[in-house]
């Protein structure tokens, strides 16, 4: 299993649609992107990872790395599209009060407009 | 236990996803078991070979992984073992309780916290030649 | 040929499904393998764990089947390893190509012609200890 | 993987909805269902394998079984909805030619009615 990423630029917001797994195999492949984005100066990124059946505690490494990453250039990560075990991890592990923010949708994070 | 299916694989990051697969190919064998535990079970797999897989960075790759996958009546057990240097699992620096917005200045140190959490049962046994990760989880009587 | 995995199975019919996640996950540890290459290795290696299972029908269960699987440069191997009685291949009935009406006489023996047809090679050796079938698919050169 | 079997009558004849795989494992299950739908008189039977994913030759020998069973007592077995390597599997094997007749789905299959 590998990890697709495709890249959209939306309001601002760098939008990295995710699918596949995020692991040890997979994890340095979206680490590297975000670090790339973050050195082109896109430091609003959105995952949208509705297309992810799984992350294990390196992605979850990676996730926490790229949070502190954008913010630390005055940016944001945020999580979109969780499905349920996705949800249960990101509980289990206490990310979801910072990465989600409840946001369902790309189109529910502020600064999106809704097309 | 009774006994069940032994896998090798090369201590690889890309051979993961195929241990996941086979965890849910096995768990699944028994009907009785409930589609939130094989979750439970991929991921705490997953967690301990993706230990076993770095214990094995500094090996030759001749040294392969071994998981072993077994259906009891009541229980489900995989066993990871890996040749690997060891270590002393009571000596984990303490880095707080998972689910802690503190927790999040480590970027890693969740694997065995996880496996504690997702299975009823885990047992770590290391030494100089390597590590036995035992993690069990409970099937529900059928009725 | 690359160092692969190994899966030991009990020899037992409902393990059948197994080993095909196994042969899809490994398969598709190489992008460059089509999928209707992975489709035919699946089902070739599941009719040669198959006929393995019948082999061992009247050992004891701890007898267990052994798949090899590794990916080379431009091919993959997959190798299935029974302790039955052996056979002798050449000796085969003769029951008619595939594809042929007449041929639906018969419920069975349709195994070893399919692997044929699906696999690049096979080589079957069989000896009074057991009995192991080479399967080889190859994999196209990447562009 | 099981092999799910959902029974259900229509315009005289049996439709059996497969999911899953047909293989050593779960072959016995659907012979000994159309065994016992050919004892209870009901001799025409369409299996819609939409839902299988696998069928091996051991799940060959099943349906050449049942077209013959079904067949020898005056009845019929066909099977519609094949997947692509379902399709493939039956060419190779030459079964389309008896089992398949170029139907799509049930409805396809003369005495069916359209509703
Ligand atoms: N199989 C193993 N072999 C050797 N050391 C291990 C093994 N599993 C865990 N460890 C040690 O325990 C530490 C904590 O493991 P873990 O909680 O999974 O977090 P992480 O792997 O992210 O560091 C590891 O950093 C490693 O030093
Ligand atoms: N691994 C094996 N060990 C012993 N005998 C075998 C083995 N594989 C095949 N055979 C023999 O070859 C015959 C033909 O096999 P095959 O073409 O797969 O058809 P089928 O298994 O349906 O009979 C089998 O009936 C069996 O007698």
């Amino acid at each position: 299993m590998m990890l697709g990423i495709t890249q959209k630029d939306k309001d601002g917001w760098v939008v990295l649609e995710l699918s596949g797994e995020i692991d040890m195999a997979t994890g340095p492949k979206l680490r590297q992107t975000i670090v790339h984005r973050v050195q082109d100066g896109d430091t609003k990124i959105v995952l949208d990872l509705s297309g992810v059946d799984f992350v294990d505690s390196t992605g979850l490494g990676v996730l926490i790395g790229g949070l502190k990453r954008t913010r630390s250039h005055g940016g944001d990560l945020r999580c979109v599209g969780l499905t349920e075990p996705l949800k249960e991890m990101f509980k289990l592990t206490g990310l979801d009060a910072i990465l989600s923010k409840e946001n369902k949708t790309p189109e529910d994070i502020e600064g999106f407009s809704h097309d | 236990m009774t006994k069940g299916i032994t896998l090798e694989i090369p201590a690889k990051a890309e051979y993961l996803s195929l241990v996941r697969a086979v965890v849910v190919s096995a768990a699944g064998l028994d009907p009785a078991v409930e589609d939130q535990r094989i979750e439970d079970l991929r991921l705490a797999v997953s967690e301990a070979t993706t230990n076993a897989i770095r214990a094995h960075a500094n090996l030759g790759s001749d040294e392969r992984i071994t998981i072993r996958c077994g259906l009891g009546d009541d229980r489900i057990e995989v066993e990871v073992q890996d040749r690997g240097p060891g270590f002393n699992p009571e000596e984990l620096k303490e880095v707080g309780p998972l689910n802690e917005p503190e927790r999040l200045q480590y970027e890693g140190g969740f694997g065995i916290p996880l496996m504690r959490v997702l299975a009823d049962e885990i047992q770590i046994d290391s030494a100089d030649e390597g590590t036995t990760v035992q993690l069990v989880v409970y099937i529900p009587p059928s009725s």
